[in-house]
């Protein structure tokens, strides 16, 4: 839907997300937003700013911390007609309203035969670095990609944060909307106008015959990253962002699958049952022979000490070292300097958010 | 128990009709389980109606309810379609749900029954939900949340009063306290066992108790309260104290069950409201809605026998919207 | 630890986890078991018989409908030193308390440097057939096994119930015991002396060369009984009990897939980011070659009605049918008669719980 | 703000050395902040430091206490080692957690400080369940959990509230309500802002609240709490009014930000504690006090400068027990 004529424009992704909120809430006035925070004077990192001043208190609240109950509501006020984004600053504390999620929203169109849709949109922040965590740092995206009735995305750039939110907000079904903290100042080419990324469809960010790199959320970047290492040292990787975790679109991936025999699968979040477990084995049932390995965070709870943490998530180095070995089997283990592995958009990031 | 409301006749007979309809529901179904064409779990609301009748006498049409897995009586109180509810608990393709909630899941989104959930209290935020809705569009619409006193235990309970107060939504809870959770009696479950309207009203929700067990109580109570609600007022709280008379869940009666003994019944099944109401109403009339309701009944049984099961693809059918 | 001498015993899985307690309560005084309804006079299906009397109400108590906090105080309560054995009717309700066993129960150990450990057992009950419903019928365990620092467990037999259960008690961490109502009343020979099914071990049920099956909680039942229909149409079936989900002993299932080269996983829950996909990604990427398909619930809400709920669940001829064109592609599908498909627990089974 | 209780010598000297440690150890954190040598949020106790002084300074060293994220002042007042606290903010290996907790999870077992958690409100269950473990241990242990304002709207508030009081557990509930969750005010959140203590008497908890900002109020009540408590009269609930003088995260200070103003600080300010028990003291003392203080602090600073940093394959250590 982009006009053609827009002369190219950058926007920082919580700027895009803004827009998306901003358009929605003038061309529908069903769509409102709220949670935690939504309306002070941060404004969700700047992703609910202006909002308030424009829509009004009545779409634009704070809330008690009541996260179980305050979900209940926006399922209710979605079954009721009306679009409601609930904000969350930390997916951790999904964790609260699992049970009105998984009981209600995901069921409730097809227990209820029909009569009712939950057009809803969960967002969520994942926290990255600066001592996060524990419980400020988890991507669970995987608990709602393993429910039917759910949609679940992770945008990786600014351009898809706008279009994907807009398709959230559109959707008659719950969407799980997973941002990543470290995302929010990177900037891409966004249209002014509103548009859609649409569920079900991923893109291929990079051509490549030897490997497939399958990249989730801010792994996606990550692994553009990787796929620029290895180039230098003449392997050329086919990274591919889902986008949409569900539904998923393992077509693409098992057709590049395919062609590469290869197929490297990191993941913002644990490996055992999650997404990248989930595209081995819907590729391995797609498609014979391929040789598969995924990455994640590590199989711990996650560190506060930089020295520890800086271990537990892949890293452009740790995706290169480990896509060279799943390509060049044969020939001996190679990384990438350390100096040559660091993203734009993380050395850019500092604390204590 | 004293029961002295001034009622109508036509109120009498309308109240007595709603009340006596659901009972034989509930009593049909009983006698129909153990041939388990109803493959699902029923909570039945045999001596409990009153408290749907009652507060659904005072409701809009257009206004919305809601209750647990135990909803029946909302249902049909609240205008439900009693064939799709029948044929619901046969599991066919007519039911309310197409066969996919049973009893425990019965909703009317065209009469305003906002669906019954069997996670304990997680219809009440829904409810409140439904509220803000009906409040942005202000055209004085109510939602109405039906609870057991098991489900004030949960914390969602507490969260949503809160901000159903906070954010004065139009909702009005009614928590039918039948003093037991499956067999757990509320004084092993609350360290207040009598505390359940003081906790709305410290919250900031006004509480009214209704302990004599008269529908026209409740009723008056909740046209009151809506009125109020109605005009912007707020939620507020109204717990019925009530008796179930039959198991936790499935037909049968339990007092040979260790849990509880029948002398603790006897007191509500004497002032039960189907016989007392049925004595003020003149015998003629009475057997003309009895018949009528045994009709009804009838003609529901015999939808849910001939309807259609669901064909096995319907399974894939609206997992989304 | 079984004494050889002592003579064969059939026991009931209720009577095998009952036992399990009474042992184990006998042996420890801080191990207690509590939950909405372990003290009425059904005894959560007789699981919790006699409890209450022998070991009075300070160790056997009911409480209110709480599951958030309550999950929080038998987590402190366990690292305050004692054992708590926490009880949930239905799996589903474990989504009131995920945020308790999430981020404070799996997370503890570590976050707070080894300070603490938190020895929970969180027994959950799935429910199946007549009408559970969308929300008296979900098996999360995949949900569970993603997060490090929970450990899952579900037996699928009365022996593996006791050696379970008294592992699971013994544990210095948290167990997640997930348990299936149509198992309750099956039957097998369980020791009498305490003993103890370690974590981390599957077991090789059937032996066969032809595929590998692996089924999950009572799909491993369902599965030795497809692998007996398969048996007459001359497919030999390795059924593979997981018993322990995390630790996962996928060691012993990738050399089973290696020798076999097929590999079926049948799951009592839903596939996507599951159980399923772990078992088969952890496979490909340890044996390369290996074909591999799954089973699951269908990607749907668990509907009541008994002509959708009948096609919603895997069952043995359906098992049996997928092995057959999973082991022999070249031929033309089969399917083993609907009569010989029936399981002797599924029949005994009679609602309305 | 009336401020006369009785207090000896010994108690004010005691008293004062407590908070005034605390609130230097949090400035000195907040001077080193920028330096980014501390990679972990932080949430200072500055203005706050009293309740925690004031409840512990009531209790035995076996009981045990725990908080949230903001539990500087709560690990320091029970007797954490403050070098394993400032070794956990930087990351090192000595630290408390060795390094994987950080601020917002410290714990020292050792004397009883049961740990913090960063998810609102999830300790206080935690530590109803330590009070559970007392209780049947028999010893009179007594434990106590502090939370903020914000975790009393979450559902898990209200239902250990009410657990505890059921089974009369031996857990004291200390709010301290400085009337903000991050930006939000308590008005914003809360049907009834000053209804903390009716909620936990409607529920079942004796509660009280103190807003006099006095350290010895806090004492006086806690001290009296806890001796009920450890009688077995259950769990009681005290409210204290306080205020933060930073932002929510991060060592500034931030009136300029458009959501509060210094104005309503002054009044904290001008009564603070420090300063008050400071002037009650003879200066020689209280000059070897503040002397003793930053010696111990600095001592604290270098230990973790020059503490290990953890080596790599810690962070696979301690997943399972
Ligand atoms: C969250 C949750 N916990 C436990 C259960 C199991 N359960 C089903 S009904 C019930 C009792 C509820 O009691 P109450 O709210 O008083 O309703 P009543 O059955 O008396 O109408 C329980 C504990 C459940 N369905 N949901
Ligand atoms: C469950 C949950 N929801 C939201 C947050 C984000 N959050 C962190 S601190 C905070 C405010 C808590 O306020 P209060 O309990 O009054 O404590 P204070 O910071 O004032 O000490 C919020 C909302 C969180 N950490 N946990
Ligand atoms: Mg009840
Ligand atoms: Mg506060």
């Amino acid at each position: 839907m982009s006009s053609p004529e827009a002369p190219p424009r950058q926007l920082r992704y919580v700027e895009a997300l803004c827009e998306a909120f901003d358009q929605e809430m003038a061309r529908d006035p069903s769509v409102f937003v709220f949670g935690l925070d939504v309306d002070d004077h941060k404004a969700i990192q700047g992703s609910t700013k202006g909002l308030l001043a424009k829509f009004g208190p009545e779409r634009v609240f704070t809330t008690p911390l009541s996260e179980d109950a305050m979900t209940g509501i926006a399922i209710g006020a979605a079954m009721a007609g009306m679009r409601p984004v609930h904000v969350h600053i930390r997916m951790d504390f999904l964790l609260l309203a699992m049970n009105q999620l998984v009981n209600i929203a995901a069921k409730a169109h097809y227990m209820w035969g029909g009569q009712v849709k939950v057009p809803l949109v969960v967002r969520s922040m994942i926290g990255k670095s600066w001592g996060q965590g524990a419980q400020h740092s988890q991507g669970l995206h995987s608990m709602f990609m393993h429910v039917p009735g759910l949609k679940v995305v992770a945008p990786s750039n600014a351009h898809d944060a706008k279009g994907c939110m807009i398709a959230a907000i559109r959707d008659d079904n719950p969407v799980i909307f997973m941002e990543h903290r470290l995302l929010y100042p990177t900037q891409s080419e966004v249209a002014a106008e509103p548009f859609t990324v649409e569920p079900g469809k991923a893109r291929i960010c990079t051509r490549g015959d030897d490997l497939t790199v399958v990249g989730i959320s801010n792994m996606a970047q990550e692994a553009i990253r990787a796929a620029e290492l290895l180039h230098e040292v003449g392997v050329a990787a086919e990274v591919i962002d889902p986008i949409w975790l569900a539904p998923l679109d393992i077509e693409t991936i098992a057709a590049s699958a395919k062609r590469t025999g290869r197929l490297l699968v990191v993941d913002n979040g644990w490996t055992m049952a999650g997404a990248s477990a989930e595209i081995i084995a819907g590729v391995a049932e797609r498609v014979d022979g391929v040789r598969a390995r995924r990455m994640g965070f590590a199989p711990t709870t996650c560190p506060t000490s930089p020295w520890l943490e800086e271990h537990f998530y892949p890293n452009p180095g740790t995706i290169a070292a480990a896509a060279w070995t799943l390509a060049r089997p044969a020939e001996k283990p190679w990384a990438p300097s350390p100096q040559s592995t660091k993203l734009a958009y993380q050395v850019q990031f500092k604390g204590p958010f | 128990m004293p029961k002295a409301f001034a009622a109508s006749r036509s109120d009498i007979e309308r109240i007595y009709r709603a009340i006596r309809r659901i009972r034989r529901v509930e009593e049909v179904t009983a006698e129909i389980y153990p041939s388990d064409k109803i493959k699902s779990p029923v909570h039945l609301a045999i001596g409990q109606e009153l408290v749907s009748v009652g507060v659904c006498d005072a409701l809009r049409p257009d206004d919305v309810a809601g209750g647990s897995y135990r909803s029946h009586a909302v249902f049909l109180a609240k205008g439900g379609d009693l064939n799709a509810m029948m044929a619901e608990m046969y599991g066919k393709d007519t039911g309310c749900c197409r066969g996919k909630g049973g009893s425990m899941h019965i909703g009317d989104a065209a009469v305003g029954v906002a669906g019954s959930s069997a996670v304990v209290a997680t219809q009440i935020p829904m409810l409140a939900g439904f509220a803000l809705a009906l409040k942005r569009e202000g055209k004085g619409r109510v939602a109405v949340v039906f609870l057991g006193d098991g489900a004030t235990e949960e914390g969602c309970f507490y969260e949503t009063l809160n901000f159903a107060a906070l954010a004065k939504l139009p909702l009005l809870l009614v928590c039918e306290n039948n003093g037991y959770a499956i067999h757990e009696p509320i004084a092993k479950r609350r360290a207040r066992p009598d505390g359940l309207c003081a906790v709305a009203e410290a919250i900031g929700v006004p509480a009214r108790k209704i302990t004599d067990g008269n529908t026209f109580a409740v009723r008056d109570a909740a046209a009151a309260a809506i009125a109020r609600i109605r005009e912007g007022g707020g939620p507020e709280f109204i717990e019925v104290q009530v008796y179930r008379w039959r198991e936790h869940v499935g037909p049968n009666e339990d007092f040979d069950q260790d849990y509880r003994c029948r002398s603790e019944a006897e007191p509500w099944m004497a002032g039960d409201e189907v016989a007392r109401l049925a004595a003020l109403i003149d015998p003629a009339t009475r057997q003309r809605i009895d018949g009528e309701i045994e009709a009804e009944i009838a003609a529901a049984v015999r939808f849910a026998e001939e309807s259609p099961a669901p064909a096995p693809e319907e399974l894939y059918a609206d997992v989304f919207a």
